[in-house]
């Protein structure tokens, strides 16, 4: 029963500007499904609030559309709920690096298995172009118009600081690419980061630098090394992409399993007795 | 026998780090084991260890109602225990107290049992141990078992085995001294039963925790807040043994969130929390409310507003929980009144949230949280006090073809899919939506989906007529005079009823479990021919009275019928006297005697 | 002339992303600054970029009061802006087309310019340019001047020279086009002023930064949210110019935080948010009321619960913004009702923050801040429509010796020191705290300190009795029926009430500016002698009309009268004809007329 | 006028435990202020909620006890409100990684010239014990009673991937070298991170294990070099104390002010100018 990338297409027309980044996304999503032969029923993409958080409404399998930066507490909870399904949480540099940016680290470090794809385009889409965290310093927009002097974060440093267990990059302009990461980190027994540099054709057109500055990792980097991907990760030109970390520890659903193994097992008439006078 | 012979109202007075705290605990639990009611209460020092601290325990042959007002004994530890409650001591109370650290006291001629706990305990050096010392004497002075005394201490101190010893000796030694020296039968003595009646011994919170595991709870995220905390450390401890899944999240707007997610892969989920916590929750309620998906929170209120006085009790987050959402969603609010009740209305709130796929929010108090009570053991519970209502899942015909996650129907109640449901497929959505659950902008789309989510609560509350649980009343029926109020006040006022109708006054008064919806008609029928409701809380603004004028003002105002409202903010429960002097009052404004 | 001899309801339909909406907004501006008034409005298609998109501009002779309802003048750029537009299109209004779009339309008896925009446009090349080739044809049509137009595109569009050029050739080339088809005089022209009055064209967006800079604000923290950003993308062009500051905070939380710490340290400070983000500032808003910190929170309300419609209007908030918060903590709440008032009521807001030392929230809302209007040049502010009051900051004295920030005193207000001012050192608490700041947890503290925060309000009820501005009350004196409303629909209930007015009806209408508090006194005496009050509003619940219920229901009772409710939540404003027949259908079951 | 620590002392007595190791972090902080010879209405002390975040009201200077998690952006209010004004941010690891974790990396984007002090005790005090984003894996609490399975965030770590322009880590049992830290923080124009720990007696007494296996960093750690910051700050056993990272760049107060010197002056009427019709 081999599926079809279009098999996971839903029949609502993205809203997405002709050119956006996030079209590639949605196409590598729907490859990466098809070519590790999930069943719809069987996958959840959570979103936040943003263009590229309009996700889930585009693809045939479950989803949730929550609020503006909590997709990752809000796929923690499915996942804990459903821990035999693939999870995938989706979202703006917005909305998980500025109002969302307290979660992040918590999904690291508990290594809750989900993947959790940030769309970057270093602009808030939705709101018609604002600086986002990710924005080079001295961007001018409408909200900035003396420019931004806030030096941009790095989430790829990011998520390496917070001991995330798989890190990548990948870019729209590279979809075989993006859907080789996919693969695996949807399958990646942990946390799993991809932030995919998709450029915002309206407010930040990025196409062309990115074509420009990016490049493949070096062959030969140790995905284990940790100081060496921190390293890596903190070079600009070039803007490397593939995975600059991948290892493997329990994951949070599985050791939750593990307590309930653990924990005595009661009835509530023996807990009520516990608690008797 | 004392003043009040059903009940007695000991009270202890020490230093938190001299284990004040857990003398009143142990000496509680010996009596509950020995069959007695109880029913605590403590004050919280501002220190985070240490302080001054007063521990009441009031004990009772039948069930306790309140924590009472003055107490009938008093237990020194030290000279401030003995000043600080000097006010609040009843004039033919009874004192007992270390010598040494309240030196002559002036008991104004009431009765002293002087205990040299500290001389005791230092002389076989251990001096931690003067307030098992104390136990021991009470043990002796109340009439309990020393056998009993002795398992309570060996079950909860019995951790190390060299200082369960000593504590045990602590415990005889005081236990020798007072049968010494007092051997005399003691005014306050309550008679124990032969044969207990089973009794669960529970906090407030532990009971909310035990209702929730028994509804089928099987998700819990949350953070910890005082007083809400022991929420989550009851359900960490035994979600687990039930297959559940605690998470200690990062903060309050991660809990609500990971809970709604939980509930939208068909876990039953919850969150617990306090006010400045209920706040951050309120956008993650909005979507709740939005995306249709059940899920419960408990708020257990405390002195506000902002971080205000936590450890203190209040009532000040009615209107919050009420209105508390930008736009108008659907909502539930419930509002248990007894320890007991904690545990039924989260049995209700699970009813309700899964049921009609809405969020719940339970309204509990620092007071009634932290306070342990015996209760009578659960017994069958669907059908009696609770109604155990699941959620509404799509049937295979409904999911084989144009499954359609929020159909509109004439109930408001649309099914709802669990990821792993072939056909299922659906996406929940906080913008607004159609009925697939794709956003839809049309001014005609939102209003049809306004009024198919606010038919939910109507549907709830046609449903909830014949919930006995809904509302709670008694008293004289009928009486011209009533109490309406909600939540923990509820033990207050029964007693102050209790010594009105002994009085011969005629009153009658009506508690709401579910505050929203409100059980319109049952609050219809009660004002009927009343000519004065009191209506007390514990907050500043009456938040509660103002309910009931804005929602009855046609029927008051019809009547004639007068509200009272008696507000109390101060961090501290209602005193019997309080509700009782209003009540007194309202019936003489009203000319009523 | 047309059917409205004063307005024309001018509407635009086309592709979002082939400048339908430049097309509005220019052809606005080129009307206003030949001295006509306008009122805009329009829609936003759920695409990002691009769409279908319905511009609506109003012109009139005098001040414009809402957008008006059915279209006198269609602007069919293409053929789903004929279609949709249809059943909106006066029965003898004026179609204006691109006939290579909307082949044929059939107008039913309407009048129908037909202008080859498209044809035009790829006939010098320039496609992109048919919209301001409309533009040029719409000048001569409404008999507008060309210089004006020259200088209106060069304004807005001169960026790049080349482009500007081809614009300013598309627009001569509509024009000629016009000129030469189209001779005869146009039915809906509008007779141009000489010299026209002192205006300023103003979103409601604008107009709230702008008050807020002539009220000193120098600090603004805020996040991007629809459709609130406007204000903040205002402020920060500005702020910098005024020595004022402007931080694009991480989220809205972060934003209340950041203004109260400014305003913590003497700065004027605001933040601006939508529904979501008030839900997430309430825990803040707390703390501001404990602390007795002033700071303004624009709500520009959006369609909801959750992320709802963020493009649409509603005035749902207003429970949340009354009501939302744990505890009970002192608060304003403001309601512009027009964008010159948006102008003003941010000087009040500021006046109130400032002086009361409390927070300040105004609710403004999708369609009053997006709009653009002309309103008249504002002057003296201070003593006419707004009041400005000042922080009150401690004497030397005060300072001198036991300066106490949280002073008890009659009227609630205490002086507030500024770091930096020697002898004023002192903690802002969001704990409880007696008079110096410190934690403090007794009973009676809590209750004097509560007392005294709410003192607050009622020092500022009393002071705003005497200030015009909080509330607007205009129609027949002392008519016997009524309509209250609040905020944005204001318009449409003057246009109603015209119309009423001009066929004799007698009514008066009250809009009060402050919510909380409530102008008290000026609503009784509103009430007094009315038998039927319509209380028009944008939300679901009808939530100003059960806030009248409550607050009034013993003065509605007692002289029966009765309370309509109109609610409305579509994402829509009320159209004129609504208010009308709603007000008509008052009268008639009243037994008015 | 010299000044003494004690000035700086307020009549309010700490509720803190005896041997809580916020006390040291108090003398330090008075100690410093006398070294530096502040004016007491020169100084703000912003914090949120917990034990460590009770310092405000122990000290004679300008205070705010704000909300739990919030001090970031309140105290980046303050200073922007009052640019000369020495701005300190205390709380403890709650606060400040857990709900207040989403501030941390904007506050030092923004390099906001705040000096933030972290109380870690690896555990949250206030509410009685229970774990917060530091404690190690595998703690036992009454929230935790099967013992925690989160991989505990490295504060120091963090504030490097953050950009943070200075990071240091100090100990209360070592309080010279906590003074001296905290005076080039104060200093320091820019956001200025320290860690202390500072343990919890009586709910996660580290006192003994600090004692052990905390040292100095290697004397010849280049603060300059934010890739041998990040190795060294990779290390538990020693745990390095001092600082391991020292950059200038401009202040965020500084950059506003210098906007508002670039902005084009205008007056309200000019301003209302521009919105004529
Ligand atoms: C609580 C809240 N605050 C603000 C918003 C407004 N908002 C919607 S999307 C967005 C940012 C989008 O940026 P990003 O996450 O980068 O997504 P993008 O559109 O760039 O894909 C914001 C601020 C909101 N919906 N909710
Ligand atoms: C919104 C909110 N959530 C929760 C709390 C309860 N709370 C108070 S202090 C605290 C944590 C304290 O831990 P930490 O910040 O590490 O400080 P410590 O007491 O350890 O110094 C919590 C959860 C609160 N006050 N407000
Ligand atoms: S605005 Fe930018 S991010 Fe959004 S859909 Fe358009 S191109 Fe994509
Ligand atoms: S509980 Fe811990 S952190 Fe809090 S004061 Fe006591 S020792 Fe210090
Ligand atoms: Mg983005
Ligand atoms: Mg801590």
């Amino acid at each position: 029963m081999a599926r079809k990338p279009n098999d996971y297409k839903s029949n609502v027309k993205p809203i997405w500007c002709p050119g956006c980044g996030d079209y590639a996304v949605h196409v590598a999503l729907m490859r990466a499904f098809a070519e590790l032969d999930l069943a719809q029923e069987n996958i959840i993409v959570a979103s936040g609030i943003g263009c590229s958080s309009r996700m889930p409404g585009f693809l045939s399998t479950y989803g949730f559309h929550g609020i503006h930066g909590r997709v990752l507490p809000l796929a923690t909870g499915i996942k804990l709920s459903q821990p035999d399904k693939t999870v995938i949480a989706v979202g703006g540099d917005g909305d998980g690096l500025s109002i969302g940016g307290g979660h992040f680290p918590h999904a690291a470090r508990r290594n809750i298995e989900i993947a959790y794809i940030m769309m970057d385009n270093s602009i808030y889409g939705m709101t018609k172009g604002q600086a986002s965290p990710t924005s080079p310093e001295g961007t001018k927009q409408a909200a900035s118009p003396y420019g931004t002097v806030e030096a941009p974060l790095n989430p790829i440093l990011l998520a390496l600081a917070y001991n995330t267990s798989f890190v990548a990059r990948a870019f729209s302009g590279e979809l075989k690419e993006m859907v080789d990461i996919f693969k695996i980190a949807l399958q990646h027994p942990g946390f799993a980061f991809v932030q995919v540099l998709s450029p915002c054709v309206s407010f930040a057109n990025t196409y062309d630098l990115f074509r420009e500055i990016t490049a493949p990792l070096p062959e030969n980097h140790d995905v284990t090394d940790i100081t060496a991907a921190m390293q890596l990760a903190q070079s600009q030109a070039p803007l490397y992409r593939g995975i600059f970390h991948h290892s493997v520890r329990p994951g949070y659903s599985l050791q939750t399993t593990e307590i309930q193994q653990r924990a005595p097992k009661v009835t509530m008439a023996e807990l009520m007795e516990r608690y008797e006078r | 026998m004392g003043i009040n012979s059903r009940t007695v109202v000991v009270r202890i007075g020490g230093e938190a780090g001299e284990g004040t705290v857990t003398l009143g605990e142990v000496f509680t639990r010996i009596a509950a084991r020995d069959g007695l009611e109880v029913y605590t209460f403590r004050t919280y020092p501002a220190e985070i260890k240490g302080g001054q601290v007063l521990f009441q325990t009031r004990l009772g042959i039948e069930r306790v109602l309140s924590e009472g007002d003055a107490a009938d004994v008093l237990v020194a530890m030290n000279l401030k225990g003995w000043e600080e409650n000097l006010n609040d001591f009843h004039s033919q109370g009874v004192l007992i107290y270390d010598p040494d650290a309240v030196p002559n006291p002036e008991t104004r001629g009431r009765q002293a049992y002087p205990i040299p706990v500290t001389k005791i305990s230092k002389g076989f050096d251990f001096v931690r141990g003067k307030n098992l010392v104390m136990v021991g004497a009470l043990t002796w002075i109340f009439r309990l078992r020393l056998e009993t005394a002795r398992a309570v201490v060996q079950k909860s101190m019995g951790r190390h085995a060299e200082v369960l010893a000593k504590n045990l000796q602590a415990l005889e030694e005081g236990f020798s001294y007072a049968q010494e020296h007092f051997p005399e039968t003691f005014s306050y003595t309550l008679p124990l039963p032969e044969k207990p009646a089973e009794r669960l011994l529970l906090s407030g919170a532990e009971a909310m925790a035990l209702g929730a595991l028994e509804a089928g709870c099987r998700f819990f995220a949350g953070y910890p807040i005082t007083p809400a905390t022991t929420v989550m450390e009851t359900m960490a401890r035994y979600l687990p043994t039930f297959g559940g899944t605690l998470v200690q999240a990062e903060d309050e707007i991660a809990s609500i969130n990971m809970a709604i997610g939980a509930s939208y892969g068909g876990m039953k989920a919850m969150t617990a929390t306090s006010g400045p916590g209920l706040s951050l929750m309120i956008e993650g309620l909005s979507m709740a409310s939005m995306a249709e998906i059940p899920v419960v929170v408990v708020n257990v209120q405390r002195a506000s507003p902002s971080t205000g006085m936590p450890t203190k009790t209040s009532q000040g987050d009615l209107f919050l929980s009420l209105y508390g959402g930008h736009g108008d969603g659907p909502r539930f609010v419930l509002a248990p009144d007894s320890v007991k009740d904690c545990y039924y209305q989260m049995i209700n709130a699970f009813s309700l949230a899964e049921h009609f796929q809405t969020p719940v929010i339970v309204l509990s108090d620092q007071a009634m949280a932290s306070r342990v009570e015996t209760i009578p053991y659960p017994e069958t519970i669907c059908g009696v006090w609770s109604e155990c209502l699941e959620r509404i899942l799509p049937t295979p015909e409904e999911l084989a073809q144009d499954y359609r996650r929020y159909r509109v129907t004439e109930n408001g109640l649309s099914p709802m899919a669990i990821p792993g449901m072939p056909g299922g497929m659906y996406m929940a959505e906080s913008l607004e939506h159609n009925e697939y659950g794709h956003p839809a902008q049309s001014p005609e789309n939102h209003k049809v989906m306004m009024q198919k989510r606010a038919r939910i609560v109507e549907t709830a509350r046609k449903h909830l007529v014949n919930w006995d649980s809904s509302v709670r009343r008694w008293g004289v029926a009928n009486a011209k005079f009533g109490i309406m109020g909600w939540g923990s006040t509820r033990g207050a006022v029964r007693e102050a009823m209790e010594r009105l109708a002994a009085e011969g006054v005629e009153i009658e008064a009506l508690y709401p479990h579910t505050m929203l919806p409100m059980p319109d008609q049952a609050v219809s029928e009660f004002l009927r021919g009343k000519k004065a409701i009191l209506v007390p809380e514990l907050n500043f603004t009456s938040q509660f009275a103002r309910v009931i004028e804005h929602r009855y003002y046609k029927q008051l105002d019809a009547r004639d019928i007068h509200i009272h409202m008696l507000a109390k903010e101060e961090g501290v429960p209602f005193k019997i006297e309080e509700i009782y002097q209003a009540a007194r009052n309202m019936i003489q404004v009203e000319g009523g005697r």
